[in-house]
């Protein structure tokens, strides 16, 4: 079947139509990009989605609420636990539930560990892009692999958690997980030096990454584009400020905010905001109390709940994932699976404006773009 | 277009006329067996989950490195082995077949995780394919959601053993008049056509979940939709969750 | 929140009398889905409100009708969400489009449209979105049938033989028969259920 | 002049690294590698990768009663089983079949958590490869028996801490029961392992 | 004359052929001796060549690994020292594709083409003393003109390839090479200027002095040359933060994104010899070739090269790629002045005494150095502030 893309001028004999995608070494799984050339100038881009459409929304109509939990950690496959996160405050909304104080410490804790890893893990993934030669994203994967030991001995697995739990989290935090935190808490700062002398003044990278990708202000909140990418252009819009869901505002941290909106800002952003999630982890570490961790009067035998049947209602609930906002939608019609279930994926949101923000750069740019945007595939497409 | 199965016999008194010449054979089927397996050079290509583990593999941890398979190249012209990690939808299938079939000979593939293999969590999906080997043959299943890295070498070093014992006059892609070229996949009204190519997979006589549960699961069908008008008020929210 | 549903309902009908509203629960169901973009507008310029962010745009099958689901936040004053509904019937599901007010409609309204079959009008760009094109029927609606992945159809086998693959003669046979019988191979219902 | 300055920077950090590989140990910033099939790391107690089923004693004395539970929650459907029927065709409370489907499974773990009987667990074995044809990956009932003693090596924390609860479970049947199986039924998670 | 250890330690190949010469002697006339002398010299660097090509792999993978903290190949054999043997029996029993619309014949001659001129570039690098291999009075111009081939076979191959990807690759191949040609021949006047001679051995030789080190480096001018020259043999050889014509990020794996097996496997070879010849070059014209006290000259010019190697590696492993219209600009914009400015240098240099020599060069290149950053703010990282809000 021919696809037709509407390009403004097709059909020049002088420009030229490349596919990047869907195996392409820097469009961070299957993303697809038709992109229409002059010269190395960028004078069209479609986005074309939904090589890795999973039907993730279809599955969990057929599935029991909590059975989807392990389905959410393969949306963004970086940072499972924030998607855990998202998916259980959605069901609390809905069925009223309450999450005991301890539960909610770790549950904050290990939402800003994933987000350490998704930041370390997205700058390594874009200086690949730029052409380092994997170096970057190796050190970024060292570090990581230590953030990983602490999932796997927590919650049992590196990259698929499934540990949150509605009303609660899977496995209580003993005392020597909660002293490897701390170690590794102290120990990332120094990392952290490491990682930013081989990169943040790096003329190359400078080069290649500022006014490249410019993304207004207005653009960018009228197309809906949260997280990083939106802070980076200056907009101070952060969820877990703004709605202080969870026990966010029992916490000291700040937002940083970038003045250009190029990638050299996202990337920036992103290194403070690892600083800023250290902090966090550093309160939470001091002030974690004893207690359930789960909620002992919905759940008084077993933490997975079988055949709960949350009451006919709907819910949104959004939080602030490394990637921007992420919502979960849930209709109940009071049996043990949802009548509707939606993901507001940031990933997919994100690269609304993708088009606008390459037209008129070169190719290479293009590439830093969507590597600075951030996005992966499995919530993309779902 | 021609299409042989994967698996192309000698026959038999060939077989004994070589079994005479041995040691010729045996060393250059040692040598090129050795240079096989000692440089698998994976194709950088990630569908999925499963690719961040195979890039944790490829990374300083596990190092990939040390078996002489970190050269992932973007081209499928100069890999050898395809590891199809993740989750291959029918979308993307036919982009697989069409990169398995522009890698040179010889290549292999190797699925990594579940959902490659049969469509793992998501084989009840409109979209997802129910396991790649449908459409090529795959020289070794890695399950798991994902396998850890450590299993992914595991995977490799299985693979290489199943090249050391390969033999030169018996491999696929040195016969005559064979073309091991795979039919690729259109899109349908309603999925891929084919469903599958009957040559390389056919569906088991016996398949429990099938019985079990049919083909997509049922359950969630259902009849009356939820009134949110007529139904009660929300509770109060959680007070953790205080605005 | 800093404002309640009851506040919008109030002043959209000072201003905009001819719009029908109805609340459901925390949200707002326009009756005439033509209205709105009007009420968009309204919520995104008036001082109060500034709604300036669209969240989520996503629809949901009731059965009877199809509805297209709006949550608005503002990110100028960091209030929200608002939630908009509105329902169309199944035959002719048009929803006016939210592109040219709020860019962030534009994926997630193909993605429904995708999904759900819900045509927004006035879109730029109205293409599925995750399926190709010539996919047929809506597959998260929940009459959507699904097809069996293990049947071959005369289609397939067709095809198959054009491209020299032998195809087993039980197969064929079956695909004749379906073909016959005037069916689809469609995904089947346990043999032996469990649940 | 600092121009340069950055680049030169970024590669004394990548020549400190290399030096740091001869010189330093693994902690401190040399090779991080572990060389997999010769080295391994320290087995992670919580990783939980395919599940097994537990017997004591003998092959036979599966704890497995085939109730199901975990037949229904586990969310992409992979394990079968079929209940053994004793010769008056009344349930003998043991599976005849009990499959699981490797090449299917998705390790989230959902069938240790729910089973009431303690008798699934998750295995650390992750080196299951086939080759050629997928069939081999369902895992029939004699493939995922493993001793209570090999649970005990892999799981030790975990393990002891069931064992104790069984014993205790066990010592509260002898004497008149008071609360039908409450506690029996609680997970062994819910106890606040690790 | 009595000589040490060190001499026929030096001299060990030289008297080796001179040996075997003297044995066929016996017995051969004299025509035959010259032919014999030929062939003996072109099947040592025949040889030469791929085994560099094919351990230069093993170093670049084994450097890499251990900057990235991993070992790198170390199974294939001891400390993985049989990894490229088995490489090259893979690659050379891999099955060739064309590409159906690929235009064959060029297809087929482009990977061909390009090993040539690099195997004829090893004829006037000095190896060692007395060992180069034809020592002609216009080695440099020889090395100039054969070096600018590659453009030739590289944009063969991404023509015919009727690729997308290997015809962006190629255009930039083309633009990338011609430009840097023009920088790095203008950072070889320098050595000409001063050793007043275009071969390569002279050149050598001029950098005799006291123990041998009376290097070029070791002046103003020698070390912007180098700089200079060095910069652009990485980018003549399509070297990281170069390598735009097979940037993997962007296009897959450029020019020879259809080329499998063993053509794929000669661009390879070409590309790690080109590099091997032009770090040799390179330590030729400014590090002194095979000058140096105490070691053997053909150890002192192979270490020379291997460290440049090394640094080459080391780029590979540290830094990310140009954009294209950047790159174009670091050479025209930046090498192509300096370089310029770096003749005017020079030429000072042999005119005037020893300290104002010193003082005047130094300053006039610090001041174009400075001149040129400031002409080039593009280059120039902004400064920027973060806000934290709460």
């Amino acid at each position: 079947m021919k696809e037709t893309f509407n390009f403004k001028n097709a059909g020049n004999a002088e420009t030229l139509e490349i596919n990047f995608g869907p195996q392409h070494p820097s469009t961070h799984g299957v993303f697809r990009m038709v992109v229409q050339l002059n010269g190395e100038k960028i004078c069209g881009l479609k986005p074309v989605f939904g090589y890795l459409h999973r039907n993730h929304e279809q599955i969990a109509e057929n599935l029991p609420y909590a059975a989807m939990m392990p389905y959410t950690d393969r949306l963004d496959y970086v940072n499972a636990l924030a998607n855990n996160f998202g998916y259980a405050l959605a069901i609390e909304k809905l069925a009223g539930l309450e999450v005991p104080e301890r539960a909610e410490y770790i549950r904050v804790m290990m939402a800003e560990l994933a987000r350490v890893v998704n930041h370390i893990t997205v700058i390594g993934f874009m200086l690949n892009d730029l052409g380092a030669f994997f170096t970057p994203l190796l050190y970024a994967f060292r570090e990581r692999e230590r953030i990983l030991d602490l999932f796997e001995e927590i919650t049992g697995s590196r990259l698929m958690c499934n540990y949150l739990r509605p009303g609660g989290v899977k496995r209580d935090l003993t005392d020597a997980h909660l002293a490897a935190i701390r170690a590794i808490v102290t120990k990332f700062p120094a990392f952290l030096k490491e990682f930013e002398a081989l990169l943040t003044k790096n003329e190359i990278l400078c080069m290649r990454c500022q006014n490249i990708g410019i993304l207004p202000v207005d653009a960018a909140t009228n197309a809906g584009i949260t997280g990083p990418v939106l802070r980076a252009s200056g907009v101070n819009y952060d969820i877990r400020k703004v709605d202080a869901y969870s026990i966010y505002n029992r916490f000291d941290f700040k937002i940083p905010l970038g003045q250009k909106g190029d990638a050299y800002d996202r990337y920036y952003v992103r290194v403070l905001e690892i600083r800023e999630s250290l902090k966090i982890l550093e309160q939470a570490l001091a002030k974690i109390p004893q207690g359930d961790i789960v909620n002992k009067k919905a759940f008084p035998l077993l933490k997975m709940p079988r055949n709960f049947k949350p009451p006919v209602g709907e819910a949104y609930a959004r939080i602030e994932s490394p990637k921007g906002e992420l919502g979960y939608y849930l209709v109940s019609d009071g049996t043990p699976q949802p009548w509707r279930y939606h993901v507001r994926a940031p990933s997919l949101i994100n690269l609304t404006l993708l088009e606008e923000m390459c037209l008129g750069q070169k190719i290479a740019d293009a590439i830093i773009i969507l590597g600075s945007i951030d996005i992966v595939l499995g919530e993309t497409d779902r | 277009m021609g299409f042989t199965k994967n698996k192309a016999g000698v026959d038999t008194p060939l077989r004994t006329e070589l079994a005479k010449k041995g040691v010729v054979w045996t060393t250059l089927d040692f040598l090129y067996n050795w240079g096989r397996r000692s440089s698998i050079w994976p194709m950088q290509f990630g569908l999925a989950c499963c690719a961040f583990e195979m890039i944790a593999a490829a990374c300083a941890r596990y190092d990939i490195a040390r078996f002489g398979a970190e050269l992932f190249r973007a081209s499928p012209r100069q890999a050898d082995l395809m590891i199809i990690s993740g989750t291959v939808t029918k979308k993307m299938a036919p982009q697989v077949v069409r990169l398995y079939n522009q890698m040179p000979e010889p290549k292999y593939a190797l699925t990594m995780g579940a959902c490659a293999i049969s469509g793992g969590p998501f084989i009840d999906g409109y979209n997802v394919l129910r396991g790649i080997d449908r459409y090529i043959p795959v020289d070794v299943h890695l399950p798991g959601c994902p396998p850890r890295p450590e299993a992914l070498l595991h995977g490799l070093m299985e693979l290489q053993k199943k090249i050391a014992s390969q033999e030169i006059q018996k491999t696929a892609w040195y016969q005559k008049g064979l073309k091991r070229e795979f039919p690729i996949p259109e899109f349908g009204p309603n999925g891929l056509i084919p469903k599958f190519n009957p040559e390389v997979w056919q569906p088991s006589k016996e398949n429990p979940r099938r019985e079990h549960y049919g083909q997509t699961i049922l359950v969630g069908k259902k009849l009356k939709a939820p009134d949110l008008e007529l139904a009660a008020a929300p509770q109060p929210a959680a007070p953790g969750a205080a605005a | 929140m800093t404002f309640s549903i009851e506040e919008v309902k109030k002043e959209l009908a000072v201003r905009m009398p001819d719009i029908k509203l109805r609340t459901i629960r925390d949200s707002l169901l326009i009756e005439n889905p033509e209205n709105l973009p009007r009420v968009a507008v309204f919520l995104k310029e008036n001082p109060a409100f500034l709604l300036d962010y669209l969240s989520s745009v996503t629809g949901a099958d009731y059965l009877n009708y199809l509805e297209s689901i709006y949550h608005f936040y503002s990110m100028a004053k960091k209030h929200g969400p608002l939630v908009l509904r509105v329902r169309v019937p199944k035959h002719s599901a048009t929803v006016p489009t939210l592109v040219p007010i709020y860019r962030s409609a534009e994926l997630q309204e193909r993605e429904a449209y995708d999904t759900f079959g819900i045509v927004y009008e006035g879109h730029p760009d109205l293409r599925r979105l995750f399926m190709w094109e010539g996919f047929e029927g809506y597959p998260l609606r929940k009459d959507y049938a699904q097809e069996d992945s293990e049947t071959l159809e005369t289609a397939d086998v067709s095809w198959l033989e054009a491209r020299g693959v032998t195809v087993p003669a039980e197969m064929k046979q079956k695909a004749q028969e379906l073909r016959d019988s005037g069916e689809r191979a469609l995904a089947q219902k346990p043999l032996k259920p469990r649940n | 002049m600092t121009f340069g300055m950055g680049v030169l920077k970024g590669m004394i950090v990548t020549f400190k690294n290399f030096a740091a590989s001869y010189l330093c140990k693994r902690d401190e910033g040399g090779i991080f590698t572990v060389q997999y099939p010769e080295e391994r790391e320290k087995a992670i107690e919580n990783f939980r990768n395919f599940p097994f089923l537990v017997y004591d004693g003998t092959p036979e004395k599966l704890r497995c009663v085939a109730c199901g539970i975990c037949e229904r929650e586990c969310p992409p459907k992979c394990i079968y089983i079929v209940m053994e029927m004793d010769n008056a065709r009344k349930p003998a409370r043991k599976p005849a079949v009990f499959d699981v489907d490797y090449g299917l499974c998705m390790n989230c773990g959902i069938c240790e958590e729910v089973c009431p009987f303690d008798s699934i667990f998750m295995d650390h074995d992750f080196e299951v490869t086939t080759l050629d044809s997928r069939t081999d990956l369902v895992r029939h009932k004699e493939a995922l028996s493993r001793s209570n003693e090999y649970f005990q090596k892999i799981r030790p924390l975990f393990a002891s801490a069931i064992d104790q609860k069984r014993k205790a479970a066990e010592e509260k049947k002898k004497t008149p029961p008071q609360n039908t199986g409450g506690q029996a039924l609680q997970p062994p998670a819910a106890q606040g392992l690790p | 004359m009595i000589r040490g250890i060190e001499f026929y330690l030096d001299m060990i190949f030289v008297t080796a052929k001179g040996w075997i010469l003297g044995l066929l002697g016996r017995f051969l006339p004299d025509w035959m001796i010259v032919l014999a002398s030929i062939v003996m010299s072109s099947v040592a660097i025949l040889a030469l060549g791929p085994v560099i090509m094919m351990y230069l792999t093993l170093l670049e993978r084994k450097l890499i690994g251990r900057i990235q903290n991993r070992y790198g190949p170390n199974r294939v054999g001891k400390w993985g020292l049989l990894q490229p043997i088995a490489d090259g029996i893979k690659m050379f029993t891999k099955e060739d594709i064309v590409p159906a619309n690929a235009d064959k014949i060029v297809h087929l001659l482009a990977p061909i083409v390009i090993v040539v001129p690099a195997l004829m570039v090893f004829l006037v690098v000095p190896f060692g003393e007395r060992m180069t291999a034809v020592d002609l009075n216009i080695g440099l111009l020889f090395f100039i003109a054969i070096s600018s081939i590659t453009i030739l076979p590289i944009f063969m191959g991404s023509w015919a390839s009727r690729n997308k990807y290997s015809l962006l690759g190629g255009m930039r191949t083309a633009a990338q090479l011609i430009s840097y040609e023009i920088p790095m021949t203008l950072a070889v006047v320098p050595a000409i200027m001063m050793s007043q001679s275009l071969s390569t051995n002279t050149i050598v030789l001029s950098q005799t002095g006291d123990y041998g080190l009376r290097w070029f480096i070791f002046t103003p001018w020698g070390i912007a040359g180098f700089v200079v020259f060095f910069l652009c043999a990485t980018a003549e050889c399509n070297r990281p933060p170069f390598d735009l014509p097979e940037a993997e990020s962007e296009l897959v794996a450029g020019f020879h994104t259809e080329y499998s097996g063993m053509k794929f496997a000669l661009f390879y070879m070409a590309e790690y010899m080109n590099a091997f010849t032009l770090c040799g070059i390179a330590a030729t014209l400014y590090l002194g070739g095979w000058q140096g006290p105490f070691l053997p000259s053909w150890l002192w010019f192979f270490g020379k090269t291997f460290l440049l190697i090394c640094v080459m590696i080391w780029f590979r492993g540290t830094l990310p790629r140009f954009r294209v219209d950047q790159l174009m600009g670091f050479a025209w914009k930046f090498l192509l002045p300096l370089a310029l400015i770096n003749i005017l240098v020079t030429a000072l240099w042999q005119f005037t005494s020893h300290f104002t020599a010193w003082l005047g060069s130094l300053l006039i290149l610090a001041v174009s150095f400075w001149g040129l950053v400031q002409l080039n703010r593009t280059f120039v990282p902004e400064k920027r502030r973060y806000p934290l809000e709460s």
